[in-house]
């Protein structure tokens, strides 16, 4: 009955930490989805100001006012940004992996003490 | 803020009126700092884009008109103006802030003496953290 | 709300003040309420008077929202006129200059040439003409009916909550005081 | 969820792991079908701001108009330049352009949004059929596990 108790509690720790991870790879895939939408629309920005002239007058909103901006630092910045969003992605993308992997294991263990439980019960059964 | 009372609990400990009226309070003060907290992020992100947008006034040439949010609009401001306006909004910004900060940290005193007492009693059967 | 449970033992009188929504009894004697209503009967009745509750604080929640997102757009307007008045008020003559919104994503420019008025859009096709400070008065006022509102919806909010929380430590007590008696007796449980 | 969706072996699942698909399936039926209705509200105001683009240029200059400031506010104004609109790119970005040039940026927009709804429409008419198939095969496993039952 010990060892059982002992296995049990073991089998709910992990389980408990499993769920935890969920709730990160929860967090991870928002973030995901966030940056993503970001991308796009910061795609489609650089986009239009490639297709301006390059007089073309530029205001960017910086809280209540919008300031004249140039043409090419606005192009700088807008690409600046977006290679940040993108270095982001691929942080998150290597965080979800490592999570993945973590889950995995967790799972096995899992899967390795339900095992030894059922054992267990059989043993105590027998005695 | 569901269950705050343990189910299953092995003591037998009375609940009276008076600390039911604490539990509540409890639960009222969690909401009310929950709520602060919200307003002071939010807050404090509109200052930020309220410094930001100072630091850049400053850049602009002082000849140079910028367009002003009002409204859904934008109205053309000479620069000192804008900078005005801006520097009005960052103190009304900063007072209602140092406002909510007080308010919240009067629930979190009272939230904290409201814990001690109802820890005291209770001990481990009450659960009154905050995040489940 | 379909079941028919019956709470009048559950909950005092009628609280006018909010509503109608009943006040939850707290149990100050957990056992007779059990010895005279039955810990199933007791622990349903409860349920179903917290499923009420949760219902009437979701409907309040919602009513809440609006009005948070009325108050920062009223306050919106009063800056606008006040934008206005003091242009008006000060010694420039010029016109203002404005890129206003004629759609979705799109500005252009328009002169607004110096005045003390305003319109406001009252909503059901009414557009009314104003006086700087009459049109700050007017909104000012309704800015103050949203806030007292909001502020009463407050107080049923924290009513409701108070019926919920005293609901469930009601339940967890019936509950609690069960198993202690199963305890005490096993033979007695089948 | 699966990676091959089209090739989902459903006659192989059991009546839980079939419930599972049909109420994932559903739920994103469900989200699709609110991302289309977003995409066309969007697609409407793009599509109407181009229309609003085109007929500014035809006001006079000087023409006396009421002019919103906010979504209450009016006030009396003259229009100054009929030729020329500020457009709002996104991400805190805007430009000055001709009439006609921003006429071209909305159509470029609505191309794009567009070409969502094209996606999202397919991949709703995908997910429907897939919700259809589970449903049929569904029932049919719970008839046969009812006449297994009463026999």
């Amino acid at each position: 009955m010990g060892s059982m108790a002992k296995t049990k509690s073991e089998l709910e720790k992990v389980i408990a930490e499993v769920r935890d991870m969920q709730k990160d790879v929860g967090k991870i895939t928002n973030q995901q989805i966030n940056l993503n939408s970001q991308l796009t629309e910061n795609r489609l920005v650089e986009q239009e100001l490639s297709l301006l002239k390059d007089d073309a007058e530029v205001f960017k909103l910086i809280g209540p006012v919008l300031i004249k901006q140039d043409l090419l630092e606005a192009k700088g910045n807008v690409s600046k940004r977006i290679n940040f969003i993108t270095s982001e992605m691929k942080r998150t993308d290597d965080q979800m992996a490592l999570l993945e992997q973590k889950q995995e294991t967790k799972r096995k263990q899992i899967m390795d003490l339900q095992m030894k439980l059922q054992e267990q019960a059989k043993q105590g059964a027998v005695q | 803020m569901s269950g705050m009372l343990k189910k299953e609990d092995e003591s037998e400990k009375n609940v009276t009126l008076e600390d039911q009226q604490k539990i509540n309070q409890f639960s009222r003060l969690l909401n009310e700092k929950l709520e602060l907290q919200a307003f002071l992020s939010v807050r404090k992100d509109l200052h930020q884009l309220y410094d930001d947008a100072s630091d850049e006034l400053m850049l602009a040439a002082d000849n140079e008109k910028v367009q002003f949010a009002v409204g859904d609009a934008f109205i053309f401001t000479a620069k000192d103006e804008a900078e005005e306006t801006v520097e009005q909004c960052k103190t009304e910004i900063v007072r209602t802030m140092e406002d909510s900060q007080k308010k919240y940290d009067n629930k979190v005193e009272s939230m904290t003496q409201l814990k001690t007492e109802l820890y005291a009693k209770f001990g481990n059967s009450i659960n009154l953290e905050e995040e489940a | 709300m379909g079941d028919e449970a019956d709470l009048s033992w559950v909950v005092h009188g009628h609280a006018d003040e909010h509503f109608g929504i009943p006040k939850v009894i707290f149990f100050d004697d957990v056992e007779k309420v059990v010895k005279e209503h039955e810990v199933q009967n007791t622990l349903q009745n409860l349920t179903a008077l917290f499923q009420r509750y949760k219902f009437w604080e979701t409907k309040f929640m919602k009513n809440k929202q609006g009005l948070q997102q009325k108050i920062p757009d009223v306050k919106r307007t009063i800056d606008v006129v006040k934008t206005l008045q003091k242009r008006s008020n000060s010694d420039i003559d010029e016109p203002i200059t404005t890129r206003f919104e004629l759609g979705d994503q799109i500005y252009v420019k328009a002169e607004i040439p110096k005045s003390d008025s305003v319109s406001l859009w009252l909503g059901a096709n009414v557009m009314i003409e104003y006086k700087h400070e009459e049109a700050i008065e007017l909104l000012q006022k309704n800015l103050e009916t949203a806030e007292t509102n909001l502020e009463h919806l407050e107080s049923h909010l924290n009513f409701i909550r108070d019926q919920v929380n005293v609901t469930e430590v009601n339940m967890t007590r019936v509950y609690n005081y069960d198993v202690l008696q199963r305890r005490k007796q096993p033979e007695a449980s089948e | 969820m699966e990676s091959q969706e089209g090739t989902l072996p459903l006659g192989s699942l059991n009546i839980e792991q079939l419930q599972n698909v049909q109420k994932s399936t559903e739920q994103e039926v469900q989200s699709l079908t609110e991302q289309l209705t977003q995409l066309t509200t969007a697609q409407q105001r793009i599509l109407s701001s181009k229309r609003l683009a085109k007929e500014f240029g035809k006001q006079p200059e000087g023409k006396e108009i009421l002019l919103p400031l906010s979504g209450s506010v009016y006030v009396q104004g003259k229009l100054c330049d009929t030729s020329t609109a500020m457009v709002d790119l996104g991400t805190g970005y805007y430009a000055l352009k001709t009439l006609e040039e921003a006429e071209e940026y909305f159509q470029r927009r609505a191309a794009v949004i567009k070409d969502n709804v094209d996606k999202g429409t397919q991949a709703l008419v995908q997910r429907r059929q897939m919700y259809e198939a589970v449903t049929s095969v569904l029932q049919q496993k719970m008839a046969a596990a009812q006449r297994q039952g009463a026999s």
